[in-house]
């Protein structure tokens, strides 16, 4: 019965910040409504039984990515008016409804015609579990069962920083990303980017470190990681670094270096590629997650301030 | 005992939700940035701390009741950065264009 | 040792699986170099990286070929549904080695605005190239080895994320929005793709191609998700009616990047709805699905036929054929119907590769011209044929494969279409077929034609290093005219790994 | 009929949002930030997948958490590179929108810049 309400109430206000999210003309409203259905998300991941999902949702999903909406709907701000003329007319609309209206039905329809019971890996998980040492089923998947995915996914994170770097004018190559911020009285940032950062990079660590047997892991403590870079660059306390930097770049690769020397090692020590050595997943898992956690840090942070805009030397 | 932690815990946690609501009416209704800043803060970092003080006694162990104070203290602390970074960017604003 | 493993272990796969692993390591690894290293090392790296590429992709060939049978891994000795797993067939390995010709083709092709001095500073073009060329090598040469739909989407994000950044690597007018309209695409057909993937684990619960096409009845939720996957990667491949972001994106880029755009990376989709199609739901070719996929498909032939005879600038026109040669690969949908299964297969696959061949070479071509001449306005490029020979033949080769004259591989796929259709009685598929042919020598009659007549002014001295790379896309465009002239090779290839019909994967 | 299967349809309806949100929305940053609503409904959909086939004493599937997960990160960094090519076509172009018609968007030729 609590279920019903609770669930009940979490699903409506996702549905209407949704709704918010979509249509509002105020785009500076539309993220907002944004960042906040993220943070409901998480709760519904919660809802249905991941706090793994919830975590990275809440940081990632809602989070990081609000910054970045944000950090564009200011560059964009006042340009509603501009685009409102390329809207399209009332009978585009009109369709476009129609057609996202049946997408939607059908969507629901296939919900409640899914197969009961319903088929799962579950109990495959669970027996496999205990040949990888860690106690997180998530964890097992990410970087045991479906590994290959998920060194996969940390190439992807390093291309896409590098095809955001792609846009930088020929000019300011080797130049550093972001905008130096000099404003004398943002002094609350100023505290709470000189307070937060040491209590959040623990977090982080501690999120990394948990990952292995409790929800957690490199994806959820990087992005605490990233956050907290981030606020001590927008109070500016530091400063982002040139991209050319080859300790920046060696943090990049790191992640996904790590994964792949680890694979490659699985034909000495273990039955092949990505496979991890008896007795000795664990160890090895962690390395893994230790060095990708510093990437997925640098990256995503990287990420969300956009290409080099300013010379290195300022 | 039980009885009485759990109505130390309902007692709260029903102060918690009327500062909530307080505070939710005051950011919907009064006029500025920052008295609506302030009826925000003020009534919902006490709010919060009520519910999570009643619900202390319901977990299972001291650890647990040790991260709800964390928790609330995390709040209590960026939401007095967030709220005087508001109150800033809202002055800056009404001096470009007034 | 639990028993899923124990499994993995005693079927023996590990002999030689592992190369399916290192086809997909090796650019990895190069490209994660280049990151580390800068970009001035970025071609010294690339072609350290090609040898053992090309070892990898022709060990893998000689294996299949040699063993009649396709190679499987599983990655980490895991076992599907828990694991996942990579597969080659015969399939696999055509698209594997014309992928490491063509980038192999492109990184000595790359023009030197791309490479940085002894002892000079990194430059972006030079860093963004590389890495995305050794990341566009690694998720293709990813959708034709795995099997398992969550990790080809992961490549199909990869593709994206690697692809797109070609488009507007020179910064030139109007590159940002097509590479942003290319990536407005990509996403929508990505998210359409996970969300027909995810129906399928919640109806069979496993992401594995070969253990669906056991199970997968054509029941609600498999077509629905399927048609899901379909729509998606149709956005990708830009079938018409969504291929409006192909010709600006292949168009804008630098002739480099259009070559593998146009000849590779539309494929890599492509290839990924013939997997669907043809191993993971065999039923569903020659159904009325596939009749409407079929019918978008000759539309694209012939709207993009007419488009690309409408245009001024010879790159556009080039794009624009791409639009409809995409048309004809969707084609065997509906062509493959009772039994001309097998030939409208190796149709496709003969078209895929054939087109590969001659894009790329067209496309670098058209650099080449554009590059000596100033401008690609096709009007103004009289005179080609006698100021660079070695191009216009190639140009010209390129275009006898695009239109199907006797002897190119352009040909041989048409005439295996066509045998299909006739096969299956479906005759006005080849009429389609027979048309677009059409469309396709009166857009190449007419910069063909420019290039033969004489230029009133000679043409400027060509710039440094062109020569070298007249003979480079020749020798692309024989290799579709060679396709042509000796079928046998892939025919056979094609074969391998197909399950015979009606029977599930092995 | 359970909380689990309200999920799904709310997970059916996002996307329907989602989509509606990218055909209708002019500007490009609303077209992102809808692309990112129809991207949480369909994890939303292995969400409520995972959440059926709890088993083994878990509260779900963890392979569909899995893919969500690395989902996540994806449609991250997706949005990133999406925001940062529409923040530099307004830098450029002064454009916040796709312009219409097709032959707006062909690149203009690329040698004649060069001269």
């Amino acid at each position: 019965m609590s279920d019903v309400v609770l669930h009940g109430g979490l699903i409506l206000l996702i549905l209407s910040l949704a709704v918010m999210t979509v249509v509002t003309r105020d785009t500076f409203a539309a993220i907002t409504a944004f960042v906040v259905y993220g943070m409901l998300l998480g709760l519904a991941w919660v809802a249905l039984g991941s706090i793994d999902v919830a975590l990275t949702e809440a940081a990632l999903g809602s989070g990081i990515t609000g910054a970045l909406l944000l950090r564009a709907a200011v560059c964009l701000r006042d340009k509603e008016a501009a685009a409102e003329v390329r809207r399209p007319g009332r009978a585009a609309h009109r369709v476009s409804g129609l057609v996202c209206a049946a997408i939607a039905a059908g969507l629901a329809a296939m919900v409640l015609m899914l197969p009961d019971p319903a088929p799962s890996l579950a109990p495959a998980v669970m027996e496999s579990l205990p040949a990888t040492q860690v106690k997180n089923p998530v964890t097992g998947v990410l970087l045991a069962f479906r590994a290959w995915d998920t060194f996969l996914e940390t190439v992807v994170l390093v291309l896409a920083l590098v095809a955001v770097w792609g846009m930088t004018p020929d000019a300011l190559w080797g130049g550093r990303p972001g905008e130096l911020r000099q404003h004398a009285h943002d002094g609350p940032l100023v505290f709470l980017a000189r307070v937060l950062p040491p209590v959040g990079v623990m977090l982080g660590i501690y999120l990394f470190w948990i990952g292995a047997d409790e929800p957690g892991g490199k994806f959820q403590g990087g992005t605490i990681l990233a956050a907290m870079w981030m606020l001590t660059l927008l109070a500016g306390l530091t400063d982002a670094p040139p991209v050319s930097r080859r300790w920046l770049r060696a943090a990049m690769v790191a992640g996904p270096a790590t994964f792949l020397l680890a694979g490659l090692s699985g034909v000495v020590f273990a039955s092949g590629l990505f496979a991890y050595p008896p007795g000795f997943a664990k160890p090895v898992i962690l390395l893994i997650e230790a060095a990708s956690t510093v990437s997925i840090g640098v990256t995503l942070c990287l990420l969300a301030i956009g290409p080099p805009s300013r010379p290195a030397n300022r | 005992m039980s009885l009485a932690l759990d109505i130390f815990t309902v007692v709260m946690v029903v102060a918690g939700l009327f500062f909530f609501y307080a505070g939710s009416i005051g950011m919907l209704r009064f006029p500025t940035v920052e008295s609506r800043l302030h009826a925000l803060t003020k009534a919902d970092n006490l709010s919060v701390g009520f519910i999570a003080l009643g619900v202390m006694p319901q977990m299972a162990e001291a650890t647990d009741a040790l991260k709800l104070l964390l928790a609330w203290a995390l709040i209590l602390f960026s939401s007095a950065a967030a709220s005087q970074l508001i109150a800033i960017a809202a002055r800056r604003n009404r001096r470009r264009d007034p | 040792m639990n028993p899923v493993k124990l499994a993995s272990l005693t079927t023996g796969q590990h002999g030689g699986g592992g190369l399916l692993v290192l086809c997909v390591l090796v650019p990895v690894a190069a490209l994660l170099a280049i990151v580390l290293a800068g970009g001035r090392h970025g071609r010294a790296v690339t072609l350290a990286a090609l040898p053992p590429g090309l070892l990898v992709a022709g060990l893998i060939a000689t294996q299949v070929w040699k063993t009649g049978q396709a190679m499987v891994e599983r990655v980490g000795g895991w076992a599907p549904p828990l694991g996942l797993m990579l597969r080659a067939d015969g399939l696999s390995v055509l698209m594997l080695a014309t992928t490491a010709i063509l980038v192999a083709a492109v990184a000595f092709y790359a023009p030197r605005s791309f490479r940085v001095a002894a002892g000079g500073a990194e430059t972006r073009a030079s860093l963004v190239f590389w890495v995305m060329l050794m990341a566009i090598w690694a998720s293709m040469n990813l959708v034709f080895v795995s099997s398992d739909l969550f990790n080809l989407y992961v490549a199909l994000e990869l593709i994206a994320f690697a692809a797109i950044p070609m488009v507007y690597l020179e910064g030139k007018k109007g590159t940002l929005l097509a590479g942003l309209r290319y990536l407005l695409y990509a996403l929508m057909g990505s998210v359409l793709y996970l969300l027909g993937a995810a129906l399928l684990y919640g109806r069979h619960g496993t992401m594995d191609i070969t253990l669906l096409s056991g199970m997968a009845g054509m029941d609600w939720a498999v077509c629905l998700g399927v048609g899901l996957m379909t729509a998606g990667l149709m956005a990708k491949t830009a079938l018409f009616p969504l291929h409006l972001w192909l010709p600006p994106a292949h168009a804008g880029a630098t002739p480099a990047a259009s070559a593998l755009l146009s000849a590779l990376v539309v494929k890599g989709s492509f290839f990924l709805v013939l997997r669907i199609w043809f191993d993971l739901l065999p039923p569903l070719t020659g159904t009325p699905g596939a009749q409407l996929v079929g019918a978008l498909g000759a539309a694209a032939v012939l709207v993009g036929g007419v488009m690309a005879i409408r245009q001024d600038r010879l790159k556009l026109l080039i794009a624009y054929s791409t639009v409809a040669q995409i048309g004809y690969l969707f084609l065997i949908f509906p062509l493959a119907k009772g039994p001309a299964v097998a030939t409208a297969l190796s149709g496709g696959m003969f078209l895929a590769i054939s087109h590969a061949f001659a894009k790329a070479s067209m496309f670098m071509t058209a650099g080449l011209i554009a590059g000596a001449y100033g401008h690609d306005r096709i009007a103004g490029l009289r005179g080609v044929m006698r100021s660079m020979p070695v191009a216009g033949c190639a140009f010209l080769i390129a275009a006898f494969s695009l239109i199907g004259v006797p002897p190119t591989g352009g040909f041989a796929a048409k005439w295996r279409l066509i045998s299909a259709a006739v096969e299956s009685s479906q005759w006005g598929w080849a009429a389609v077929i027979l048309c677009g042919g059409l469309l396709a020598g009166a857009y190449m009659f007419r910069a063909v034609s420019v290039f033969l007549t004489e230029a009133e002014t000679p043409v400027a001295d060509k710039p440094a290093g062109t020569r070298f790379r007249e003979w480079l896309v020749l020798a692309l465009a024989c290799v579709s005219l060679w396709i042509g002239l000796f079928p046998e090779i892939p025919a056979r290839l094609i074969e391998i790994g197909r399950p015979a019909n009606g029977e599930v994967l092995p | 009929m359970n909380t689990t299967e309200w999920f799904g349809i709310a997970a059916a309806l996002l996307i329907g949002l989602g989509l509606y949100g990218i055909l209708t929305q002019p500007m490009l940053l609303r077209k992102i930030v809808s692309f990112n609503v129809l991207g949480s409904g369909v994890f939303l959909m292995f969400g409520v997948i995972a959440r059926r086939g709890a088993a083994a004493g878990l509260t779900g599937d963890p392979v569909p958490h899995a893919f969500v997960i690395t989902g996540i990160v994806v449609a991250f960094s997706a949005s990133a590179l999406a925001v940062t090519m529409a923040l530099k076509l307004h830098e450029d172009t002064g454009e916040s929108a796709f312009p219409e018609g097709e032959d707006a968007t062909a690149p203009d030729n690329p040698d004649e810049d060069k001269a």
